[in-house]
């Protein structure tokens, strides 16, 4: 089975956002066992959409959720909902899977 | 709330003249660093205030050239924080 | 004698040594407040201010080492002092965590600094009761 | 509590405006009411029509849009700096209210940080 592996950082981060697709994305998400729903697609368009109109991706877990909330509304804009979705740190995994560049742990 | 305002840039830098607009007749201005040469600087309509002897020491800035401006050691400006419980740093 | 009752401070350092006087300030301001009789709750480093962080800051003999003063006031006051995490990966000062992290050669923070985000800074806005920031001075 | 960030300095010759607006999205980032001054040679972060790729860096307006988003409280601007710098604020690229920087107004912040 050809799977697109771009290269990547040692946390699994693209190195080149520019590689990014979709197929890309199930891979990344498969490798944490993640099965991407409509429900994903949704953060992580929102995420790279977010990212391409500021150009910089929610420096922090917290801001994450709130960027979410901003243009989804409570009922996905909360940490349980995200984290449902993206296990572990909910903004580090979907930035991971939406092709988007490693959060430097700011917060 | 009477407020510390203590400024460490040159009296030419742009934040000199912002500080001194902000200054309320009850707040108190400290100039510490590069600021002490506002001692010395031409029609500059300085309010009283303080001023970080071992700063002015090093600039070669007579204490007793100005008046209205009261020389102060660290410990002095410790006091100073103790007494205003809002400081602003510029 | 009526003093005040004791206060606590966080001091954030954001001008670098040998560019500005900020950590000299900061250093003569932190002792005199604790002889004053308060507490100093934490440093702060911030900006510019990351590079007094670094083990490797290398003056000539007969100038002050700033990193090395700080170090030793540090320790002996036993003061937590934090270089935010931000600034400092983007000025190269890095603990052996991020090291690793982003697969550097070598780590170079001075004890006992530690690095972390600007959370830390929230926090002392909300529980110190003074917080003074020693600024670059250009 | 509520901080008032202050920017003062020109966008893209240094970073302290970066790492200014950072300090603004942490407090926002844990709910703590905050708000922005754009003051003198500062009030250039709201000229419209910023281009930074040739100098390789982000927008700082397109990084700046993203503060009402995480929650900053108001984007404020110095309006004698807005005449210097010959801006009008309906042409700024945020919505931003002019603001008179009177004793007064700084008053009315808990704490005011400017780096």
């Amino acid at each position: 089975m050809a799977m697109p592996v771009p290269q990547r950082n040692n946390e699994g981060f693209l190195e080149n956002a520019d590689e990014w697709s979709p197929s890309v994305a199930i891979n990344i998400a498969a490798e944490s066992e993640i099965l991407l729903t409509g429900k994903h697609w949704e953060i992580i368009e929102l995420l790279r959409q977010f990212y391409k109109q500021y150009e910089i991706s929610p420096p922090s877990n917290r801001l994450f959720v709130k960027a979410v909330k901003e243009q989804l509304g409570e009922i996905k804009g909360n940490s349980i909902y995200l984290m449902q979705l993206f296990p572990g740190t909910p903004a580090k995994t979907a930035c991971r899977i939406a092709g988007l560049p490693r959060p430097t742990n700011c917060l | 709330m009477p407020t510390l305002h203590i400024i460490n840039k040159a009296p030419d830098h742009p934040r000199f003249p912002a500080c001194l607009r902000a200054l309320a007749e009850d707040d108190t201005l400290v100039l510490i660093e590069n600021a002490v040469m506002a001692l010395v600087f031409e029609s500059l309509p300085l309010p009283p205030c303080y001023a970080l002897r071992a700063d002015v020491n090093a600039r070669a800035l007579s204490e007793s050239s100005v008046t209205g401006v009261k020389m102060i050691g660290y410990a002095g400006l410790v006091v100073l924080t103790e007494t205003h419980q809002r400081v602003m740093n510029w | 004698m009526t003093r005040s009752p004791a206060l606590s401070y966080t001091l954030v350092i954001s001008g670098a040594p040998y560019t500005s006087q900020a950590p000299q300030s900061a250093l003569a301001f932190a002792k005199a407040l604790i002889s004053g009789g308060h507490k100093l709750d934490r440093v702060f480093l911030y900006g510019d201010g990351v590079y007094l962080a670094s083990s490797l800051v290398t003056p000539p003999s007969d100038e002050v080492n700033w990193t090395q003063l700080w170090s030793e006031f540090l320790m002996q006051t036993r003061t937590p002092a934090v270089a935010c995490i931000a600034s400092a990966l983007r000025r190269g000062i890095l603990d052996s965590a991020e090291q690793t992290r982003y697969e550097q050669p070598a780590s170079n923070i001075a004890e006992p600094f530690e690095m972390a985000g600007l959370g830390d800074w929230v926090e002392a806005t909300m529980t110190s009761s003074r917080i003074l920031y020693f600024l670059p001075t250009d | 509590m509520h901080t008032l960030i202050v920017i003062d300095r020109l966008p893209y010759g240094d970073w302290h405006g970066r790492e200014a607006l950072d300090m603004a999205f942490s407090l926002a980032a844990f709910d703590r009411p905050v708000t922005l001054l754009f003051r003198g040679a500062g009030v250039n972060w709201l000229r419209p029509g910023q281009s930074a790729d040739q100098l390789s860096q982000k927008s700082v307006e397109r990084n700046l849009s993203a503060a009402t988003i995480f929650g900053v409280s108001a984007l404020l601007a110095d309006k004698a700096a807005l005449r210097q710098y010959r801006l009008s604020s309906d042409q700024l690229s945020q919505s931003a209210s002019e603001t008179d920087l009177t004793p007064a107004f700084y008053k009315q912040f808990d704490a005011v940080v400017v780096l």
